[in-house]
């Protein structure tokens, strides 16, 4: 009898949660936005996603057997970062660019650095960005309209209505990014007092556009819009999000700041007509703003710790977000903020490391 | 003075063109001195202070003494008959005048303020063979950047330099309490993280200001 | 005090000795570099001005600033083959000059990049010349249009841009329609076009 | 009413569990044949015994001697024959030097022990001295000696006391217990506190997961017209705790390092307060505690009036023995409570509750790497940051430990009940607090 | 000390990229094709040769005090000397290489030969110790420009190897690949050496 009491420090009962529960919960979360990616963009969709899963799991399992440590893929952090991978790329494109991207997210972005737990920096959005350097044509052409819906997310009646056809083989963002260019030369050309009738004509056109990208609301919400495999439909993130939430996997501190500060800044800047004419609505339900903000800034090992340190990274998420939207070179910021934001983690850890209770009074 | 265009300098050398993550200047002492947050606040800080000071003097020696112009130093004093074209010693000089501006600013941190020196005098020996000093001094050149302009690159380039120091030393800070494998720790996974902060660094590229 | 003279003195002396040799070698090479230069402005101008002859080019000047070329099509300057101006604008990392020579109606007839520092393997395809061609391809496309043509799709223009570099696209491309409308105003015109093509609009 | 919410910062919700033992009414177990008294059974000097083997003892007869201010004596707790002097295993680790008396079955007392009419009108400083002489130190499980908390220096005057009925330890129902069956002496005991203290506010704290308890005290409070408020407090880990107790109620910051009184309040344990009462009426040291019996490896569990220094396996078999699966055996709580390699080791005046548990409940597996998922910074009432300690004492970086106020922490085992990678939190932080000590020590 | 060592310890033993760690900037900014690499390689070994043969030279003439900016003057001058040339006969690669040719004055293996070995050593040791070194060096830097080249332009030395269908990696041209390579590069040097020893 004796002899079987295991003496341990207390305490000595523990919540029932573990590593494995939390990430097959996000695993659970994220399947709506995956049915809705198959769904919306075929069967090549599911394809990416079975891909970008497997060669995380083989590539972690590899390396771990290769280099004689324990095999980790059971508890789940590879399958998730394989689905947040296949999230992030457009979905045509060819097979290896899952494959790769995901064996580059845990070859280089995760195992080198002691595995799950320690990386810095999320290795899915590293995937990504990976991939985006290296292979841009691939992954900046989307040319899989979503069912029952154009890739500009515009109502196909008002594609015909105002011959936009020629502007909207693109993004939400991107169509919002090239016309919003035009609309600032011609206000440079209205100005200066010249004319130029091709180019007025022309910002008819990108008026046209971008009001109607603002009608397009609900077609981003349900998804009905091009982009990536598992960012386009609002409806089916939040789902996913509000699971997690109820789970208590993630906390509302940096999503809600992150969102928040999108719409501030986007209502302030991103408009035509000078300051407070953006339209925060629509920079909100696009460009997998939603995906990043609740499931890949949220990743629990690339996030401070601390309550303050989690606002300020929500604020700078978003600040480099709109940045990047506005003036940067790609027509949307999301997986590079949450990357940039990733490096200042350690910082805000540091600097924002709450008051010892009972240490209030002293100064 | 257009003060946008200076605003463009300074955010294109703190983050497109990042000293370190773009252009690989000063990659020894930010390999070197990334290991602990304190040291790394106080080598940006030298760092700034000296690439802003080099900066200057450099543009001034290069245009009052090695540039073949009617303000050239040596054609005002020797009243030679064309301006002296002295910039192929461009390299000589600016290298010798940086060791002697770094000595120089060592010895009057010290006289003037001993704490100041306590946190950044260690640093101010290695920044000799900087790479980054002498490389800022050059690309002033090849941008031809005016007087102010090349003082504000020069600032802003060490703030850069700082910014992706300090960035790396948190994270440094961090992984010496990870289960890295054995014959990446130390320098080669710094390296690593290095790429990856300069893939992080990329979404930064193309900033139309 | 005596000792800082005596190695000062030292030290002044070996960059003496140092400089001294590097003018020797500057004195050889000076012209070298000079004559580099200057042959990358003249190949420029070469592949610009196909029709003109190569020793018929002038420069022309205003306050120290060469605003175009013109060339002849014989050393005797009758007849002028063509204008050439250097095209410069921002791209992704780096300004891009590209040498442009147009004939007197206003039509690009050759084009080379001569500075850019872009992406390795993005905006660099800019010069990129395709196996078994003998040009690069994206300049190709400038050949024989006129300065309303130039656009690129992404701005419903006929210029394909480079995947992944369309901003070093657009910057070569609108810099050459800047520098063309300039150079019109300052010729004061070009002449009549002898087979006018109607200018895409696409809108 | 107060608008403002009744609670602390962090914390947590672990199951309860006090539905196998809240219902069972205080029984008396029987004296056993033998006692193990340790020498030390409270915070400070241990005391020192003034038997020897041999000699005849009756109940309540001191047989160690306290040892300097911070000390109590401690008394026979059964009548009998001094048998052994001699080191034996203590539930809060290691073997110490205890007493061990064989019971002569007669149940003698002591003939000091003897109830006084007057003791209301007894003096501050005599009430003390009872209180001393009974050997009384804060039977919550910290045993702090009682009557040093009620001696604060002249420059620290008390103007709040709490009467600490939250038991927000999972399991255990003994306080709860008591509550509901000797209402009356707890509140004479705070009557005694506060006249000691002469301080006017008085509050009864008790989670709302105890509404009999809390309808007793205010009905009891009202009959009694005693000026103290009986408050109800949200159910939450470690509620119990002084620092998180006198925030909760008075929203008083407890400066860290430093003591309730520093900020004019004292904190007793309701069975503090009811032997209080008994060491001052009667002059009856503690030779007897109520102690929760539960967990589900315990057969039948129970709350038991136990005499101090019965082996645990004599109260375990007073309840029915254990059940096969039964893995842990647990002094005190499940979230402080100190694991036990035998079950020889005898109930003392801080064991609060007996605990057997089944492999089960411990929910015990091996360690996963931190994901940082926060949820411990989320939980600690002391607002640390334990990962960063955790990791930090891992690779033996005390000096970071220290600088992340590693000493600030209470071990209250929130961080390691909530973390979903089960890494031993306070079993680290035990450790370096260990370490950090040794090195302070050795700077000084 | 075999003149043989001292030629060679620079490829392996002491080679100054992956086992000293030095001269990084250029390693890392002219390794994108193996052109620039050996370009670089062969400019900083020439500047090494004659920097180490002259400080070897005057080495008992030089006042202890002055001796490292003595040192720097003469690797400036040989440092103007190669860009000089390079700008007037290998123009493409002088703009390619770009700032880092004068930067080769504050490559740390050029000061800190002079300063650990041809200050201390007779020249025709030091003319082989910088042979050594410098050879070390290049080879340091061809090894990753194949790599990033080939992998990243489907290339080497600017001829097309690779099958039409290759995609290049386009990263590992850019920065973000020159640091995975090389941190790839030393790791797997370590492993290699761990396993040496075992």
């Amino acid at each position: 009898m004796e002899n079987r009491l295991v003496v341990s420090a207390s305490p000595h009962i523990a919540h029932k949660d573990s590593v494995k529960k939390i990430m097959f919960g996000v695993v659970i979360s994220l399947l709506p936005a995956a049915v809705g990616g198959v769904y919306f963009f075929g069967a090549k969709a599911a394809w990416v996603i079975v891909l970008a899963i497997l060669s995380a799991v083989i590539t972690e399992a590899l390396i771990e057997k290769l280099t004689k440590k324990p095999i980790t893929i059971a508890d789940g952090s590879a399958i998730v970062t394989g689905i947040l991978l296949a999230f992030n790329v457009p979905p045509e494109v060819p097979w290896w660019i899952p494959v790769i991207g995901s064996a580059f997210a845990i070859a280089i972005g995760k195992v080198p650095f002691g595995g799950l737990g320690y990386n810095p920096m999320n290795p899915a959005l590293l995937g990504r960005a990976f991939l985006l350097a290296s292979w841009p044509s691939h992954m900046t052409i989307f040319k899989t309209a979503p069912k029952d819906g154009s890739l500009s997310g515009i109502n196909l009646a008002a594609i015909k209505s105002y011959g936009l056809d020629a502007i909207t083989s693109a993004t939400p963002l991107n169509v919002f990014k090239t016309q919003r260019g035009i609309l600032f030369e011609w206000h440079d050309v209205l100005k200066s007092g010249m004319e130029n009738p091709a180019l007025q004509a022309k910002a008819d056109l990108a008026n046209n556009a971008i009001s109607q990208l603002s009608d397009s609301y609900a077609n981003l919400f349900w998804g009905r819009v091009g982009g990536c495999v598992g960012e386009t439909s609002v409806f089916l993130l939040l789902i996913g999000a509000l699971y997690l939430i109820y789970k208590r996997y993630i906390g509302l501190r940096i999503p809600l700041t992150y969102i928040g500060t999108v719409a501030v800044l986007t209502w302030l800047f991103a408009g035509t007509e000078g300051l407070f004419s953006g339209d925060p609505l629509f920079h909100v339900l696009s460009g997998g703003l939603i995906l990043g903000a609740f499931f890949m800034a949220t990743d629990m090992v690339t996030s401070p710790v601390t309550p303050k340190g989690r606002i300020w990274f929500g604020v700078g998420c978003g600040v480099i977000t709109v940045i990047i939207r506005l003036v940067g070179g790609y027509p949307e910021g999301v997986s590079y903020s949450i990357l940039l934001m990733n490096l200042t983690v350690p910082l805000l850890d540091r600097y924002t490391k709450p008051k010892t209770f009972g240490k209030v009074e002293q100064k | 003075m257009d003060l946008n265009h200076l605003f463009v300098i300074t955010i294109s050398a703190i983050f497109i063109n990042n000293f370190v993550l773009n252009r690989f200047l000063g990659i020894c002492p930010y390999i070197g001195v990334s290991k602990n947050m304190d040291s790394a606040v106080g080598m940006g800080m030298a760092v700034v202070f000296v690439m802003t000071l080099a900066s200057m003097v450099t543009w001034l020696i290069y245009d009052f003494m090695l540039k073949p112009t009617t303000s050239n130093i040596f054609y005002i004093i020797f009243s030679a008959k064309e301006p002296p074209d002295l910039t192929y010693l461009k390299t000589i000089a600016f290298i010798l005048v940086i060791a002697s501006l770094v000595q120089f600013v060592e010895m009057v941190v010290q006289k003037v303020s001993p704490t100041l020196y306590k946190s950044l005098g260690i640093y101010l020996p290695l920044i000799t063979t900087n790479c980054a000093i002498l490389g800022v001094a050059f690309l002033n050149l090849d941008e031809n950047f005016n007087f102010i302009e090349s003082i504000v690159n020069g600032f802003a380039a060490g703030v850069g330099f700082t910014l992706a120091l300090v960035l790396m030393a948190g994270i440094r800070e961090r992984l010496e309490l990870a289960p890295i494998p054995k014959p990446l720790r130390g320098v080669p996974i710094a390296f690593l993280m290095a790429g990856l902060m300069a893939i992080a660094f990329l979404g930064f590229s193309g900033l139309k200001l | 005090m005596k000792e800082i003279f005596k190695l000062g003195g030292i030290l002044l002396l070996v960059t003496a000795l140092a400089s001294g040799a590097l003018s020797m070698v500057n004195k050889i090479t000076k012209p070298k570099i000079e004559e580099q230069k200057r042959l990358v402005v003249e190949r420029a101008l070469i592949a610009a001005l196909p029709t003109a002859d190569p020793k018929a080019i002038e420069k022309v000047i205003e306050n120290d600033e060469i605003l175009y070329y013109i060339g002849y099509t014989t050393q005797e300057k009758t007849d002028i083959a063509g204008y050439a101006f250097v095209a410069k604008k921002a791209g992704y990392s780096s300004v891009i000059e590209t040498m442009v020579g147009v004939d007197t109606t206003g039509k690009i007839i050759g084009i080379k990049v001569m500075e850019e520092k872009e992406t390795p393997g993005l905006g660099t395809k800019i010069e990129e010349i395709k196996y078994g061609e003998s040009a690069p391809w994206f300049q190709l496309q400038f050949i024989n249009r006129y300065a309303g043509e130039l656009a690129v799709d992404k701005d419903n223009g006929p210029i394909r841009s480079i995947t992944g570099a369309t901003i070093s696209s657009r910057a070569v491309t609108n810099s050459i329609k800047e520098g063309l409308e300039q150079l019109e105003k300052r010729l004061g015109g070009f002449k009549k076009q002898a087979n006018p093509t109607q200018t895409e609009q696409v809108s | 009413m107060r608008l403002k919410k009744l609670t602390f910062k962090g914390g947590v919700h672990p199951p309860e569990y006090k539905e196998l033992a809240e219902d069972k009414a205080i029984e008396v177990m029987p004296a056993p044949e033998f006692v193990v008294i340790p020498i030390q059974q409270h915070i400070g000097a241990p005391a020192e015994p003034v038997v020897a083997v041999g000699d005849e003892v009756k109940i309540g007869d001191v047989i160690c001697q306290a040892k300097g201010f911070v000390s109590v004596p401690s008394h026979a707790t059964v009548s009998g024959t001094v048998k052994a002097i001699e080191p034996r295993p203590h539930p809060v680790g290691g073997n110490v030097l205890s007493i061990i008396i064989e019971n002569d079955g007669k149940d003698e007392w002591s003939p000091d022990v003897a109830f006084d009419e007057k003791y209301a009108e007894l003096d501050a400083d005599e009430m003390k001295k009872r209180i001393l002489n009974a050997g009384l130190a804060g039977m919550g499980g910290a045993t702090f000696p009682s009557h040093v908390k009620l001696s604060p220096p002249a420059d620290k005057p008390i103007d709040t006391f709490i009467l600490n009925g939250a038991e927000c330890e999972p399991y255990l129902t003994a306080d709860h217990r008591m509550m509901l069956e000797k209402t009356r002496d707890i509140l004479e005991g705070v009557k005694i506190i506060m006249k000691i203290l002469n301080c006017k506010n008085g509050y009864i704290a008790i989670e709302n997961n105890k509404p009999d308890a809390v309808r007793a005290m205010r009905q009891a409070v009202k009959e009694m017209k005693m000026d103290v408020e009986v408050v109800s407090l949200p159910v939450k880990y470690p509620q119990g705790a002084e620092k998180q107790l006198i925030k909760a109620i008075t929203n008083r910051n407890v400066p860290a390092g430093g003591l309730p009184m520093d900020v004019g309040c004292l904190v007793h344990n309701v069975g503090t307060a009811k032997a209080i009462y008994d060491a001052v009426s009667s002059k009856k040291p503690l030779i007897e505690r109520v102690v929760t019996v539960t967990g589900q490896g315990i057969k039948e569990p129970k709350n038991v009036l136990v005499r101090i220094g019965t082996p645990f396996e004599k109260v375990i078999e007073f309840c029915g023995g254990v059940t096969e699966n039964t893995i842990k055996i647990v002094n005190g709580g499940p979230m402080m409570g100190i694991a036990q390699f035998s079950m020889e080791v005898p109930v003392i005046k801080g064991t609060s509750g007996i605990l057997a548990l089944t492999d089960k409940e411990t929910g015990m597996r091996d360690p996963d790497p931190c994901i940082r998922c926060a949820r411990c910074v989320d939980v600690c009432p002391m607002n640390l940051l334990p990962n960063e300690m955790a990791r930090q004492i891992e690779y033996n970086n005390f000096d970071e430990a220290h600088q992340l106020g590693v000493l600030d922490c209470i071990e209250c085992g929130s961080c390691s009940f909530i973390c979903p990678s089960r890494i031993r939190h306070v079993h680290l932080f035990k450790y370096a607090k260990m370490e950090v000590t040794k090195k302070l020590k050795a700077r000084a | 000390m075999s003149m043989m060592s001292e030629f060679s310890k620079g490829f392996y033993k002491e080679n100054p990229v992956f086992k000293l760690v030095l001269g990084l900037c250029p390693t890392l900014a002219v390794s994108n094709s193996v052109q620039n690499a050996i370009g670089m390689g062969v400019a900083a070994t020439f500047v090494l040769i004659m920097s180490n043969v002259i400080v070897s030279l005057i080495r008992k003439g030089v006042p202890k005090k002055i001796r490292i900016p003595i040192y720097i003057v003469v690797i400036a001058t040989f440092v103007t000397i190669v860009d000089l040339v390079m700008a007037g006969f290998a123009p493409a690669l002088h703009k390619s290489l770009g700032i880092f040719v004068p930067l080769i004055v504050v490559n740390c293996i050029i000061l800190g030969r002079a300063e650990a070995f041809a200050g201390k050593n007779p020249v025709f040791y030091s003319f082989l110790d910088g042979l050594g070194m410098g050879l070390g060096f290049t080879f340091a830097l061809t090894i990753i420009s194949i790599v990033r080249e080939l992998l990243g332009n489907g290339s080497l030395w600017g001829v097309p190897l690779m099958p039409p269908s290759f995609e290049p990696v386009l990263l590992l041209i850019l920065p973000p690949g020159a640091f995975l390579t090389l941190g790839l590069f030393l790791g797997f040097f370590n492993w290699l050496d761990a396993k040496r020893d075992a």
